[in-house]
């Protein structure tokens, strides 16, 4: 059983205004109004009243959690959370970035979420596949279930499959198609750093123009950053103006750190992010 | 812009027999900021040097290369070149064309393009080295001793001997440790107290020497030359300033407890000294057995002392105390043997463990020294067990060294003090120290029954009451046997202490599989840790014996004087450093630096850096994702410079 | 003049204008239209609405080069790149877009300090202006009516195109245009009710709707000259922004760009490349201070940049409501409901 | 000409680089192509310094430290494991040949291993042939 946009729109005003009059959160993110319908927007509650601005349908998209690090360490802050979209905020209490104790996470448990560029229900081809939320304080719905489980990496088949020639040939493509808007990185709600690395000037990691060369090392450094963190919740092909599919190497490289290190991001705020840490027993085979 | 002076060595033919080293001088000369390029017979000799200096004199020269033999022969050599020249030592690169060029190849034409790809590297890296210096910090003279046994008294007098002031942490209530506890030491057989004891009592009047029992470390903040550390000083409920150590409390007590120190052979009072010659001398109260603790009604101690010194309302307290080395000799546990069922200890009363026994040897002990059974009984035959939980892969793998040795001496005192038959059950018998061969052969002459086979299991005798029967496998014989006896002596694993790995964490050591504290290097340091100024002696660091213990503790004592005798010292200079403004908060270099050198300024809401324990290894550095990190002297923009110099040719 | 050609003819004529010079046309790529240099006259595809990225990128690509140099070698040996440029036609140019060449040139040009690389290229280049379908709705996101642009607004364009049915008209603005209008022979004369329909489609531009709000340039200066420092303003519209750059690059009138030295085994490049007054490190100085390290003051950067500054140094909205910033923000940021909050609502003096 | 490969190798201060001297004071030839960067520990390497490599076109990439359990610095080299693994498969799925680049433990008492390797990696690469995908062409 699911529940309706509507529903959760309801239940997501009633707890977001709980939460402000109690005073037990000083913001509350959501979504609001946009220019039209299909196009709602991250919202920023403070007062009770803002409560009345909120929406939710299936074109409330973006991954929140995005937000959380703008606000000053300690700020007492409810979250409206889809199931990836929790999973960074539990990746973020990994990595200390914000307290358990600060945050309230409104899970909401839904399927049928829609690309508005493309139309297309978002599932696990573009994202974790998942529908609710691993940790919640308050749940906004009824939990999705019935849904056909898919792994999110099987998307990945085709492109192993391939050739290293013709992968390289496809990601060659992919990459020169880049802008450097760099709107991969601001919509990732891992991608916190202030200045980037291709930002520096000292070291120059990569050429800051447009080419092939500053493009790859762009974007394959930057996956190497999100190893392990990445929970695949597609906001960087999204936000994407040129529909590079970003969404596709993260899969690839999170399902070889699954593989190896035996973890997923975002799943328990109990975990340490898997590239800051080691087992002794670490097997030399992962390097082979 | 840099002015960039090339040096090529031909180390005779080593080099140049491989290499053309004129040419690669030319080369050198073509490449942009290199102002001079020359070549030389040898580099590191006297001339060699002396054109070096020149040249920076004469060409204003601000980076040198010197094109020879791998930087872990000469680079100190010419970085005092530099140096003598008032040039920053850093400013000097290295190419090793002789170790990982010419001595690695017979083709000249390969050896000469190789080198010249090193060499333009080095150039491209030489532009963006930056002068680096050393920071010299002020040395706290004094030194800390965690763990009073035989090995921290020892590192203690030692180091108190030479001036210096030194304090002296105690878990329990006296000092002394294990060795206390036993009666007669291997392979002499002298009487442990009688050598022990003195220097208790030197401990106790050194005035250099503060003794600080029923003390644990809390905290540990510093570094090198400075430790600040938080002791914590465990309520005794006496005031010790007071007492006079009349010891009256002791004996009107009504309340019981184990005694510790007798490894639970026998009762205690409530307020108690642990032994006769206690250092201090003065009581404790243990809540748990205390009456007024636990029925709220007593108060007797408190009646019979006319010094007043009770003080049922004393809370732990907290010292601040500051040093410039430590020294953890913090010892070991006996392995619990109650989870080896098969042994019986725990189940059968006759079933002893090896300090168990050494006290019952002890005069001072729970007997009087009489070898008498928990039934009163004397034993008529009596089943020594080596290697109980060591030398054993589901326990302890490692084999703890003395109990041969001591097992040997439990068979000694058993025969000189009982009329039983003595067995040995061994696995091999290890006696690798001075006199212990003797030590072994003397007690084969004396009537013991030894037996080459692990004690597999300790039963009850099926026919007497309160006999046992020990079942082994005699190697030698290939045989089954039973042995019947009445007492059973195990002599276990020594563990590493139960809260070992808190004190690694707490000075930031790594432990071995086992528990054991790592020594830098397992040869040539294996006092130091990977804590610079942090030392290691006795058998926190592995199992080993008291001559070994004591010389240890000496060295611990000598490498911490090299620390604390000097008033500065000089850090490493190619550590790493936070750019604030690139620092995004994400604390990974906090999480991996094994050296706890990094730390989140929560305040300034970025990492930073503390230098005195940074090693300069750059793993924080490559885990930095925006680059903030700046690992000196192997920054990111100096790598890359690096590999692209190499590559271009 | 008028001529005409059959849509379905149209890579005809592309392989005409390639022969001539360069052609710039908009072609179908994975995310959607961009303008890109035709290599095959079939590329060319008019089912667009607007490209992607706007046409600015045709005067002022995203990377220029300017000099050549190698490391350790004198300044006098580095060498200025040198634009040789064939005549450049740019097709297919929606009147917005037309209308954003106009202010561009007011950047490049029309302030005294005359950006070579952005003349040159001006210069080069035949537009062909394009209507926009009146048939269709407008894009959600447009807004060009505010700005007082018509959809099938002619000026600015050397050759203005409209599409009747199967045909498309040709139009030629400019003297420039007429030129080439009459060297297209495969082009045909076009007919008096041609004409007639070409003239009401101009006019029926104007009425069609696109968003709309009365806007005055002065007015809406001041409106947010006062309200520059309302940071509650700011902070609200900007709640969401990800501080991106995709707004600017697709913008056809953000003209910020930087300079970068880029070198490889001592040999540089010294080119600019777009920036993005969105982006952190764009006011960042040498120092390491930065004046603008808040997301709300970077979007009011922008916004005031063009509704206010442009209006007060030059006397124009450097806006042409094309849409493109409002289509492809990842979060949906509309700079239209910004204006129009700032105008109407006066939100802020409820404070 | 035969194909001379260029091959950018990282060695940690301490064991490979020290295993690379001992090679050469025992007179272990092996193939010149490798060029080698000295860094303190396999730890330092910065994952786009591989990246980066490839780019300036390096066709293989090896990188030596200690063996785990014996890094200079502790536990250096464990992550330095992890973060390499995963630069490998970055490498991987962006169409690089896995066997271009290689990490391998060489302890400072194995200057036979370490020639052994160079030798036998620039064999491999030899027969992987030139690497053009990531080189960035002037």
């Amino acid at each position: 059983m699911t529940s309706s946009f509507k529903s959760i729109e309801e239940n997501l005003k009633a707890e977001a205004g709980k939460l402000l009059e109690s005073g037990r959160v000083e913001i509350v993110l959501a979504y609001g109004r946009g220019y039209d319908e299909n196009h709602p927007m991250p919202f920023v509650a403070k007062h009770p009243s803002d409560v009345a601005n909120m929406v939710f349908n299936e074109y409330c998209i973006h991954n929140l959690a995005r937000y959380l690090v703008r606000y000053p360490r300690g700020t007492k802050i409810a979250v409206a959370v889809k199931a990836a979209d929790c999973r960074a905020v539990i990746q973020l209490i990994q990595e200390e970035k914000i307290k358990r104790d600060d945050v309230v996470f409104l899970g909401i448990p839904v399927y049928g979420m829609k690309n508005p560029k493309t139309g297309e229900i978002i599932d696990s081809k573009t994202t974790c596949g998942m529908y609710n939320p691993v940790l919640y304080d308050v749940l906004l719905g009824e939990e999705v279930h019935g849904q056909k489980i898919v792994s999110p990496y099987d998307v990945l088949a085709d492109y192993e499959a391939m050739d290293k020639e013709a992968r390289w040939a496809f990601w060659k493509k992919e990459f020169d198609r880049c802008i450097r808007c760099y709107a991969c990185r601001k919509a990732c709600p891992m991608c916190y750093c202030d200045p980037c690395f291709i930002d520096q000037s000292k070291p120059r990691w990569g050429d800051k123009s447009p080419q092939s060369h500053g493009n790859l090392m762009y974007h394959l450094t930057r996956f190497h950053h999100l190893a392990g963190r990445c929970i695949d919740c597609g906001e960087c092909s999204r936000a994407c103006p040129v529909d590079i599919p970003l969404y596709l190497f993260h899969k690839k490289v999170a399902k070889e750190c699954e593989e190896m290190f035996g973890q997923a991001a975002g799943m328990s705020i109990d975990d340490k992010p898997a590239l800051v840490n080691f087992r002794v027993d670490d097997s030399d085979k992962i390097l082979e | 812009m840099s002015r960039i002076g090339v040096f090529v060595c031909h180390c005779g033919l080593n080099i140049a027999k491989t290499v053309r080293v004129s040419e690669l001088a030319q080369f050198a000369a073509t490449l942009p900021d290199v102002v001079v390029a020359k070549d030389y017979k040898f580099m590191c000799s006297t001339p060699g040097q002396e054109m070096i200096a020149n040249d920076i004199k004469q060409h204003k020269l601000d980076r040198i290369i010197v094109t020879a033999c791998s930087p872990l022969m000469h680079e100190q050599t010419f970085r005092k070149v530099l140096a003598a020249s008032g040039l920053n030592q850093y400013l000097l690169t290295i190419v090793n064309i002789r170790e990982q060029v010419s001595w690695v190849t017979h083709d000249i034409e390969e050896g000469t393009a190789k080198a010249k790809a090193l060499l333009n590297g080095a150039v491209y890296r030489a532009r963006l080295l930056a002068p680096l210096t050393s920071r010299v910090i002020d040395v706290n003279p004094d030194v800390m001793v965690i763990g009073a046994g035989i090995a921290g008294i020892q590192a203690a007098l030692e180091l108190a001997n030479t001036g210096k002031k030194v304090y002296l942490v105690e878990k329990n209530s006296t000092i002394g440790g294990h060795m206390a506890q036993f009666d007669k030491t291997f392979p002499t057989l002298d009487c442990s107290a009688c050598i022990l004891t003195p220097k208790m009592d030197s401990i106790l009047q050194h005035k250099n020497i503060t003794m600080l029992t029923s003390c644990e470390v809390s905290e540990v903040k510093g570094f090198v030359g400075n430790f600040d550390i938080t002791i914590r000083q465990k309520a005794r409920y006496v005031d010790h300033g007071k007492c006079n150590a009349c010891l009256a409390c002791t004996e009107k007590c009504p309340g019981k407890g184990v005694s510790e120190w007798d490894e639970g052979l026998v009762k205690r009072k409530a307020i108690y000294i642990p032994f006769p010659q206690a250092v201090p001398q003065k009581p404790v109260i243990d809540r748990d057995s205390c009456t007024f603790f636990k029925k709220g009604k007593c108060r007797l101690c408190e009646k019979v002392c006319e010094q007043k010194a009770i003080d049922f309302d004393q809370q732990d307290t907290f010292i601040q105390v500051k040093a410039g080395a430590v020294i953890l000799a913090t010892g070991y546990d006996l392995m619990d043997t109650k989870p080896l069922i098969q042994y019986g200890y725990g189940k059968y009363p006759g079933v002893y463990n090896a300090l168990e026994v050494e006290r019952l040897f002890n005069s001072a002990g729970p007997t009087g020294g009489k070898v008498t059974m928990r039934d009163g009984r004397e034993p008529q035959a009596i089943a020594v067990l080596h290697c109980i939980g060591s030398r054993d892969k589901n326990n302890s793998e490692h084999c703890s060294r003395v109990c041969c040795m001591y097992s040997l001496k439990f068979a000694h005192l058993f025969k000189e003090k009982t009329s039983a038959d003595v067995y040995q059950f061994y696995i091999d018998m290890r006696a690798a120290g001075k006199g212990y061969e003797e030590f072994y052969n003397r007690i084969i002459g004396e009537d013991v029954k030894f037996i080459r086979g692990k004690g597999a299991r300790v039963a009850q005798s099926p026919d007497e009451e309160g006999r046992l029967i020990v079942e082994a496998e005699d190697t030698i014989t290939g045989k089954f046997i039973k042995v019947p006896v009445d007492m059973v002596v195990l002599s276990p694993a020594m563990v590493p202490r139960a809260d070992s790995r808190d004190i690694a964490r707490l000075f930031n050591l790594s432990t071995d599989k086992q528990g054991f504290f790592m020594e830098r290097h397992p040869k040539l340091a294996p006092l130091s840790t990977m804590s610079e100024g942090i030392f290691i002696a006795g058998v926190c660091q592995s199992p080993k014996d008291i001559p070994d213990t004591v010389a240890q503790a000496n060295g611990a004592a000598a490498e911490a004087l090299t620390i604390v005798v000097k008033d500065k010292m000089e850090l490493e200079a190619t550590t790493a450093m936070v750019n604030p403004a690139s620092c995004c908060a994400c604390q990974n270099c906090v999480r991996v630096c094994p050296y706890g050198a990094p730390f989140f300024n929560e305040s300034k809401g970025v990492s930073e850096i503390n230098e005195a324990l940074c090693k300069g290894c750059g793993l924080c550095a490559s885990v930095c994702p925006s680059s903030a990190i700046i690992a000196r002297h192997f920054t990111n923009d100096q790598v890359l410079a690096e590999m692209e110099g190499l590559m271009e040719f | 003049m008028l001529k005409k050609t059959a849509i379905n003819k149209i890579s005809e004529l592309a392989a005409v204008l390639m022969e001539k010079g360069t052609l710039l046309a908009p072609v179908k790529e994975a995310a959607g239209f961009n303008f890109r240099e035709i290599s095959d006259a079939g590329q060319v595809n008019l089912h667009f609405h607007n490209t992607i990225i706007s046409p600015k990128s045709a005067f002022f690509p995203q990377m220029e080069d300017f000099v050549r140099y190698q490391t350790g070698k004198s300044i006098l040996e580095a060498a200025p790149v040198e634009l040789n440029l064939k005549p450049v036609f740019l097709f297919g140019v929606r009147p917005c877009d037309v209308k954003s060449f106009e202010i561009m040139d007011i950047h490049f040009s029309g302030t005294g300090a005359v950006d070579p690389y952005w003349k040159k290229r001006r210069e080069a280049a035949t537009i062909f202006g394009h209507a926009f379908d009146l048939n269709e709705a407008a894009d959600p996101a447009e807004f060009y009516h505010t700005l007082g642009i018509g959809a099938a607004d002619p000026q600015g364009s050397d050759i203005f195109m409209v599409t009747k049915d199967n045909d498309l008209l040709f139009k030629s603005i400019t003297p420039k245009g007429k030129k080439l209008l009459e060297e297209l022979t495969m082009l045909t004369e076009a007919s008096a009710g041609d004409r007639k329909y070409f003239e009401d489609y101009i006019a029926r531009g104007h009425d069609y709707k696109t968003r709309f709000a009365s806007v005055e340039p002065k007015a809406i200066a001041t409106e947010f000259e006062s309200i520059f420092d309302n940071r509650e303003f700011w902070k609200n519209v900007s709640n969401a922004c990800l501080s991106c750059g995709v707004c600017t690059f697709v913008c056809p009138t953000c003209y910020c760009f930087d300079i970068c030295d880029e070198t490889l085994f001592n040999k540089g490049t010294r080119r600019r490349v777009w920036d993005a007054c969105m982006f952190t490190d764009f006011t960042l100085e040498a120092s390491g201070h930065n004046p603008r390290t808040n997301v709300y003051q970077r979007l009011r950067q922008k916004i005031c940049h063009k509704y206010s500054f442009s209006i007060r140094k030059y006397g124009v909205i450097s806006c042409v409501g094309c849409g493109r910033c409002t289509r492809y923000c990842p979060v949906n940021i509309d700079i239209f409901s910004i204006v129009e909050q700032a105008v109407k609502a006066k939100w802020y003096k409820r404070l | 000409m035969s194909f001379e490969p260029k091959i950018l190798g990282i060695a940690c201060n301490w064991c490979t680089y020290t295993g690379a001297d001992l090679a050469g004071t025992t007179r272990l030839e092996y193939p010149q192509n490798l060029r080698v960067v000295r860094v303190m520990c396999s730890s330092r390497i910065n994952p786009s310094f591989i990246f980066r490599a490839f780019q300036l076109g390096a066709d293989g990439v090896l990188v030596g430290g200690c063996h785990p359990g014996d890094c200079h610095y502790n536990t250096g080299n464990l992550y330095a494991r992890r973060r390499l693994a995963v630069t490998r498969k970055i490498l991987e799925f962006a169409g690089i040949e896995p066997g271009r680049f290689r990490v391998e433990w060489i302890s400072a008492s194995e200057g036979n291993k370490f020639a052994e390797v160079v030798t036998e990696f620039t064999r491999q690469i030899k027969n992987l042939g030139p690497q053009n995908k990531f080189k960035i062409s002037q």
